[in-house]
């Protein structure tokens, strides 16, 4: 029993954190309509700046703060050089931030060098508790924490507010809502950015997570990313949420009970849902 | 039957010479992973290649009367650019001796270009078993340790009679090997393998992993980790220490060390840490690194590029500047010089340098962000020594 | 079949293949016919992906699979037996007809489905693919891979060239008529508007999965002259990077175009041979691939139709401005 | 008696292709204006360039006074302009209600009540509020089409074959509709339903070749058979 | 007379909304016949329905005699049922030519064919200028379809829709959008194609005069059902027609 709750609940940190990865590429994608290769770039940069200031300041709010920053300033810039031309065609997008995540990647060993940077939980998430037999790690719970926040927050805004409405109107015709006098390349733009932001800002709290970061980490876990919204349903917040949460908890049976699938465990559950469920699990309305 | 243009005669002169001289060159190609995922590991081999060339030859860069010439070049990690690049240096450059590479794959697809040409390669510091196993040719020989040293220095570190072991290792071949090499050491030295844990490589949570170690509970853990996605944290959160398990590994470069602070205290093994040495080479090494490098000390594969290049200035002093390969075997097999690490020898049967390994703990030490390996004892070269063409 | 039919730039092609059956061996040493083989085969590569992407406007991101899949086989299947030519064909059948399979299988389950979902079912079965090729350590070496050996007359580096120049023509000029033909024609129809070839009457899945296995069995093959050339194999050739490569290869070069692909391979390899070999220059070159990602990026703007697409559009736009005026 | 909108030589480009060559009109205050013109001619191409999806090349486009030719699109409707489209523009995802909400750019008693006028006007938006956009039969993505140009008070409507696929019951509702409207807004509008154009339209421009080639009142045209085999090919 | 195409109860549903409501027709072989509605009666999910974009709810589709309820879009065609989109839907990258010869080329027994060049079917495209010239669109013949006016994609589609060479015509609002100078000539091409070629032929539209002009039988559906159903004289004449569908405008446009 105990057992089986610890797995669940690291299973359903790992969840989380992925829900974090997974939460901008959703929201471009569902939003905009736009396939954001270059998700996995902005993640690691988030990461890298993240903890460079964390490093520098030994504060770790500051580095959060920094993470988001970066992913926000990268996200306009992003937004107006290299999504704006490629609007509504999916293709070019895929390419276009593909190029993207390859320069992103390889600046990131510029700026910050080759090395790999490590990174620990600041002293207030640090270590364990045990709750009866139950080992409870506080940087999980934290993640945990923020990742509900996250999905709250988001879904009051794109529920409740007209702005969600408005830039799923703008993807499926741009011109109509310019006709309406919305200025929609800068909402467009605003959008983008928050996506940035929440790829940055899972970046860093992946960091003292797993302990290290690399450059190369961008492109991996940005399969990852689409792996879950891809099960979640293209382009559901909730969809995200609840795949993601999935991939977790398998990956931790898994790796309990079954390890001889443990590697295969997201292609596997991939493929199962594009087989059976090809929508996702959730379908988007429409 | 090979079809060599007969273009490469008048190929440039490689970065470190003045070239004008007439006197006889021996020319060597060096391949590393100069970018790419390896980087870290490739420029320390260079560092390490070119301070070894400088110590050997005294900074004249000339052996038994002919000039050295080398020439580095990246191979991407991707053995198709390795091949590619060892083509050229063989074909082009026409070099005497490759030496290479900082990835398993990327030696492997070059080894056998070494035997096509004849052409003598020390591998540094690749360290998969195959290269010197079933893949040997009489062209290799290897400087860097391979995955059965690392295996029985762990266990020679660790391992006695009555010892309960648990191992936790990638989902990889080079996990799989690294834990039966050590199985078989740590069985020979009385030890008992209780549970084997293989993890996703690329896995970020190994809770179950650990739980199943904790359920096993072994008086040690044996890590065999190879990725940037290390499993420390997680191990210390899940206070196996508490638990009476004691962790040992490999402890790995000075970058990845820092993410090791939640293991100190932690029995290991090392191949190399600028401290552990005692001898002169290593004064030498640890003096010139830090003048030409900022104050910088060598780190896990320097000294392997310098016994490397050592390796290879030796030879070519024995052999009285002879640089043709059957001359050079003759020389090499059972070889013994003096490099940072001690003394190394080949060994006649499969190439392989036998090498000091180094037993250590982790502490905490002022003035320094990560655990600082400390000396337990030197594991000698015979106490290290793998099986033959395993 | 009269010779005045044959369209002039087919002469011109011809003409460069001719070129390149000689040239080679006059000015270069065998690092650079290395080279020119690896251009060679990936061009094979990404012109098999140009069928998805290019004419039918499917994306993969597992081609890499397929091209996987011809390597391992072939060279697993060399490794198990002498280094034969029988057991080299044995590797080649092996290598086709796994790549069929595979190919027939992944297109009936996502090709009726919108196009990003044949590219993650693609994605997964090659990560599938990497995870089988890392965990049958004793088939396939694991991730450190194996060499092999080879028969003895392809050891010769002039041979392995000549059948890596004969495969490339072959496949070019195949496919080259093949996309020419009735059959090719639907295929771009259903990159513009799946609905409306579908109520023409035409069976819109079955183009798509035969044009899939045909570029499944292309790219397999490429797959296969790989390992020949490098006798050597591990698990890398399954991975992303290898798509990604066919992807830029394809994408520089021009979509939709057969001969894109080619220079897009070609561009591709000989840019960063040069580029990385700057790296003594200036430490910039050593980041090459910012480079390269810029340059991309830049193409894809810019010139959305990648090299040959782009002078093929000022090429016929002369000719409809010219019709348009009379 | 004040122009609205004034458009002198125009001239527009779509990519390397000239399509306007001199268009210029004026749209009284008030009145409803109509262009006409066979399929081509580049009518909806010229509201496509006073809406600023298209740029224009040459000549001033003037609107209460100022010239807008350099505006964006959302500046240009900020000012007043509402625009329904030749191709209807329906955001497909969206439902009925979130169409019409999407245009909505006040939430006051006033346009609750033109809401209120509009569904009453075309009961099946009302019907089908919760149905995707995508999902409407032709005609009635055209009343969503128009409905959503009416939610809002603008002073100046382009609107693009309004007729076009609808019931002649509906067609009469939109005619009487416009015939509201005009008390407080101007229209300018293109329509190939000539009866529908003649019952309503003030003044009449025809386009040909991307040219303003002819104008007058409406009256006259109705009248005169002559003109009207002329350029518009119907007796 | 007999019938070519028969609905039996034929009824879909689109979540809790019926759109067509179990409606029971015959087409006659060779005849012409149209259909009206108001706006969202069910007429384009009727075609829908009959064309196989859409399967029903309930009920059958016979096509001579033979059920075809479950069939594919795909295999329709081939037998025999054409369709013409009330949304334009053509090919836009390809050229006008291009969009035609291939609606030839799937009536052709080359579908499969990938080995022989295109050029040896010169077939295709003589007969896909024959058809450009039939729908005035041959000057046009090299131009992306994009860049056609609204009204020249109609005629396309006209155009792609005779090059299937169909037995029955589906025709959803030919003319809707053009102007004024070419709705007698999109007529012409109809009423041509209903005299010479001998084929049936369904429209639906919202012309009136067009209706009275063309049609040996008229529909109305009304709220998915089959409202009335007669010749063009007697449709009019309707009451329920009348003030369902007509409104008042009808005098003056026959008129
Ligand atoms: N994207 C484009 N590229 C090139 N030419 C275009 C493009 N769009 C329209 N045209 C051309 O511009 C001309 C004017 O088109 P426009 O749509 O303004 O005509 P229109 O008068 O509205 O016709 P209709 O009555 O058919 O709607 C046409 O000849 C058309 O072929
Ligand atoms: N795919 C669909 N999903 C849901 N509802 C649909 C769908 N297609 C059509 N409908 C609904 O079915 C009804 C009939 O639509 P249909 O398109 O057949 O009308 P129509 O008679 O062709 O009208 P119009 O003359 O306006 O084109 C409409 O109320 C429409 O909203
Ligand atoms: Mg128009
Ligand atoms: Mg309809």
């Amino acid at each position: 029993m105990d057992l089986i709750v610890s797995l669940a609940i690291n299973g359903l940190a790992t969840g989380m954190l992925i829900f974090l990865l997974a939460a901008g590429l959703t929201l471009i994608f569902g939003l905009m309509d736009v396939l954001n290769f270059a998700h996995g770039g902005l993640f690691v940069w988030g990461a890298f700046s993240g903890v460079w200031v964390y490093n520098l300041t030994g504060n770790f709010m500051l580095g959060i703060a920094a993470a988001i920053v970066t992913g926000l300033i990268l996200g306009a810039i992003t937004e107006f050089l290299i999504i704006r031309p490629v609007y509504g065609n999916h293709i070019q997008q895929i390419l276009i931030t593909l190029g993207l995540m390859l320069v992103l990647g390889e600046l990131i060993k510029v700026v910050f060098g080759p090395e790999q940077k490590s990174a620990v939980p600041p002293a207030f998430l640090d270590g364990s508790f045990m709750l009866g037999d139950i080992i409870l790690i506080k940087y999980r719970l934290f993640i945990i924490a923020v990742g509900i926040f996250i999905f709250a927050l988001t879904t009051f805004i794109l529920k409740r507010t007209r702005i969600g409405l408005i830039v799923r109107a703008g993807v499926m015709n741009k011109e109509m809502v310019q006709s309406l006098g919305i200025n929609i390349q800068f909402v467009f733009m605003a959008v983008f950015m928050v996506g940035a932001a929440m790829a940055a800002l899972s970046g860093m709290l992946m960091a003292p997570y797993s302990g290290v970061i690399y450059a190369e980490m961008g492109l991996e876990f940005a399969i990852l990313a689409f792996i879950v919204v891809v099960i979640g349903g293209m382009g559901s917040f909730k969809g995200s949420l609840f795949a993601a949460i999935l991939v977790g908890l398998t990956q931790a049976f898994m790796a309990y009970y079954v390890p001889a699938l443990s590697l295969a465990v997201n292609m596997l559950l991939m493929t199962a849902v594009l087989i059976f469920r090809p929508e996702g699990l959730f379908k988007v309305k429409g | 039957d090979e079809d060599a243009s007969g273009e490469s005669e008048d190929s440039s002169n490689g970065s470190d010479t003045e070239g004008e001289e007439t006197t006889e060159t021996v020319k060597i190609g060096v391949l590393a992973s100069l970018t790419g995922a390896l980087e870290a590991y490739g420029k320390q081999t260079r560092k390490g290649f070119e301070l070894g060339l400088d110590y050997a030859t005294d900074g004249t860069m000339e052996v038994a009367g002919k000039k050295i010439e080398v020439v580095f070049e990246d191979t991407e990690t991707d053995p198709k650019v390795a091949r590619q690049k060892a083509i050229g240096l063989l074909e082009d450059e026409n070099v005497d001796f490759l030496v290479g590479s900082s990835s398993s794959g990327d030696t492997l697809a070059v080894t056998p270009l070494a035997e096509e040409y004849e052409t003598i390669m020390v591998v540094e510091p690749a360290v998969a078993d195959s290269i010197t196993g079933s893949e040997y040719n009489d062209y290799i020989f290897r400087t860097a340790r391979n995955s059965s040293q690392d295996a029985v220095a762990a266990a020679a570190s660790i391992a006695d009679e009555g010892v309960k072991i648990a191992t936790l290792a990638p989902d990889s071949a080079f996990g799989q090997d690294g834990v039966a090499a050590f199985k078989k050491a740590a069985t020979d030295l009385g030890a008992d393998i209780t549970h084997e844990e293989y993890a996703d490589p690329a896995a970020t949570d190994f809770t179950a992993n650990i739980q199943k170690i904790i359920e096993a509970d072994p008086d040690y853990l044996f890590v065999v980790w190879a990725g940037a996605n290390t499993p420390w944290n997680q191990i210390a959160d899940m206070k196996l220490q508490d638990q009476g398990i004691d962790i040992t590994t490999g402890a790995p470069d000075i970058a990845a060390l820092s993410t090791m602070s939640p293991l100190v205290g932690m029995k290991g093994f090392t191949v190399y840490y600028h401290t552990l040495p005692d001898n002169e080479v290593n004064d030498w090494l640890v003096k010139e690194h830090k003048e030409r490098f900022d104050g910088e000390v060598p780190d896990l594969f320097t000294p392997g590029g310098m016994s490397a290049a050592i390796s290879i200035v030796e030879a070519l002093k024995k052999a009285e500047g002879d640089a043709s390969a059957d001359k050079l075997i003759d020389t090499m097999e059972g070889m013994s010089f003096e490099t940072p690490k001690g003394t190394m020898t080949f060994r006649p049967e499969d190439h392989q340098a036998l090498q000091s390994l180094y037993a250590i703990t982790l502490e905490e030490k002022e003035g320094f962000d990560y655990p600082v390996p400390v000396l337990e004892r030197v594991l000698s070269p015979e106490e290290t020594a793998p099986p033959i063409k395993n | 079949m009269n010779l005045r039919h044959i369209e002039r730039s087919t002469w011109i092609y011809i003409a460069f293949a001719l070129l390149l059956f000689i040239v080679p061996f006059l000015f270069t040493g065998r690092s650079m016919l290395f080279m020119i083989m690896q251009v060679f085969i990936f061009g094979i590569f990404a012109m098999s992906y140009d069928l998805l992407l290019g004419y039918t406007g499917i994306i993969s991101f597992g081609h890499a699979m397929f091209f996987g899949i011809g390597a391992y086989s072939a060279a697993i299947v060399m490794d198990l037996n002498d280094s034969t030519l029988l057991s080299l064909a044995a590797g080649v059948l092996v290598a086709v007809i796994i790549a069929a399979i595979v190919s027939f299988i992944a297109g009936i389950l996502t090709l009726r489905l919108k196009s990003h979902f044949y590219a993650m079912l693609t994605l997964a079965l090659a990560g599938l693919f990497l995870v089988a090729a890392e965990k049958w350590t004793s088939l396939t070496g694991g991730g450190e891979g194996f060499t092999f050996r080879l028969p003895e007359f392809l050891r010769d580096s002039g041979t392995m060239y000549m059948i890596c120049l004969i495969s490339l023509v072959v496949f070019f000029f195949g496919l080259r008529r093949f996309t020419k033909s009735p059959l090719g024609k639907v295929l771009v129809a259903i990159r513009e508007n799946e609905n409306r070839t579908e109520s023409l009457g035409f069976q819109v899945l079955h183009y798509k999965v035969i044009v899939s296995v045909i570029a499944g069995v292309i790219a397999s093959f490429a797959g296969v002259l790989y390992v020949l050339s490098l006798r050597f194999i591990d698990t890398s050739v399954f991975a992303v990077d290898v798509t990604l490569d066919a992807l830029l290869m394809t994408i520089i070069g021009g979509v939709g175009t057969l001969i894109g692909p080619l220079i897009g391979a070609g561009l591709v390899e000989f840019a960063h041979h040069w580029l990385s070999d700057l790296a003594d220059v200036h430490w910039i070159f050593e980041r090459w691939i910012i480079l390269y990602g810029i340059v991309y990026i830049l193409a894809v703007i810019f010139f959305p139709l990648g090299i040959a697409g782009t002078i093929q559009s000022k090429f016929s736009n002369r000719v409809t401005k010219g019709l348009s005026k009379k | 008696m004040s122009n609205l909108l004034e458009l002198q030589q125009v001239e527009a480009y779509i990519q390397q292709y000239h399509i306007l060559h001199d268009i210029s009109f004026e749209v009284p205050k008030g009145e409803v204006t109509v262009l006409l013109g066979r399929n081509g001619a580049g009518k909806t191409t010229t509201l496509r360039t006073i809406m600023g999806l298209n740029q224009a090349s040459g000549g001033s486009i003037i609107y209460n006074d100022k010239e807008i030719g350099q505006l964006k699109t959302h500046s240009i409707a900020q000012n007043g302009i509402g625009y329904v489209p030749e191709d209807q523009g329906i955001f497909d995802n969206l439902t009925v209600g979130e169409n019409l909400k999407v245009a909505m750019k006040k939430e006051d008693e006033e346009t609750t009540t033109r809401m209120e006028w509009v569904l009453g006007l075309f009961p099946d938006l009302q019907k089908f509020w919760k149905k995707p956009g995508g999902q409407l039969s032709g005609g009635q993505k055209q009343m969503l089409a128009i409905a959503r140009a009416y939610v809002n008070e603008n002073e100046l409507l382009l609107i693009d074959e309004p007729s076009k696929g609808l019931a002649p019951i509906i067609v009469e509702k939109v005619m009487e509709s416009i015939q509201q409207m005009k008390e407080q807004t101007t229209i300018l509008l293109v329509e190939q339903n000539f009866l529908m154009a003649s019952k309503i339209g003030d003044r009449f421009y025809i386009i040909d070749d991307g040219q303003t080639i002819h104008n007058g009142q409406m009256d006259e045209l109705k009248n005169d058979k002559a003109l009207m085999k002329k350029y518009l090919g119907i007796a | 007379m007999t019938a070519i195409l028969e609905t039996k109860d034929l009824a879909i549903a689109f979540g809790g909304h019926t759109a067509v409501d179990h409606i029971s027709v015959q087409i006659t072989e060779k005849k012409f016949t149209s259909i009206i509605g108001p706006n969202g009666a069910g007429k384009t999910t009727l075609f829908n329905l009959l064309s196989g974009q859409l399967s029903p709810t309930n009920g059958q589709i016979l096509y001579k005699d033979q059920d075809i309820t479950k069939l594919s879009t795909t295999k329709r065609t081939r037998l025999g049922i054409g369709r013409s989109f009330q949304i334009t839907n053509v090919f836009p990258n390809l050229t006008v030519l291009e969009n035609v010869r291939l609606a030839v080329q799937s009536q052709a027994k080359v579908r499969y064919q990938m080995l022989a060049h295109f050029k040896y079917y010169k077939q295709f495209e003589v007969r896909a200028m024959e058809l450009l010239e039939r729908v005035f669109l041959d000057t046009k013949a090299d131009l992306r379809a994009v860049n056609l006016a609204h009204g020249e994609k109609r005629k396309l589609e006209m155009a792609m829709l005779l090059a299937l060479d169909t037995e029955v015509l589906l025709l959803d609002e030919p003319t809707a959008g053009m102007s004024l100078e070419e709705v007698p000539a999109i007529i012409e091409v109809i009423k041509k194609i209903k005299e010479e070629e001998d084929r049936t032929i369904v429209l639906i539209e919202h012309k009136i005069d067009m209706i009275m002009d063309l049609s040996d039988e008229v529909l109305v559906l009304f709220h998915g059902e089959l409202l009335a159903k007669g010749t063009p004289e007697e449709i009019i004449e309707n009451e329920t027609v009348q003030s369902a569908y007509l409104g008042g405008m009808y005098d003056e446009q026959l008129a």
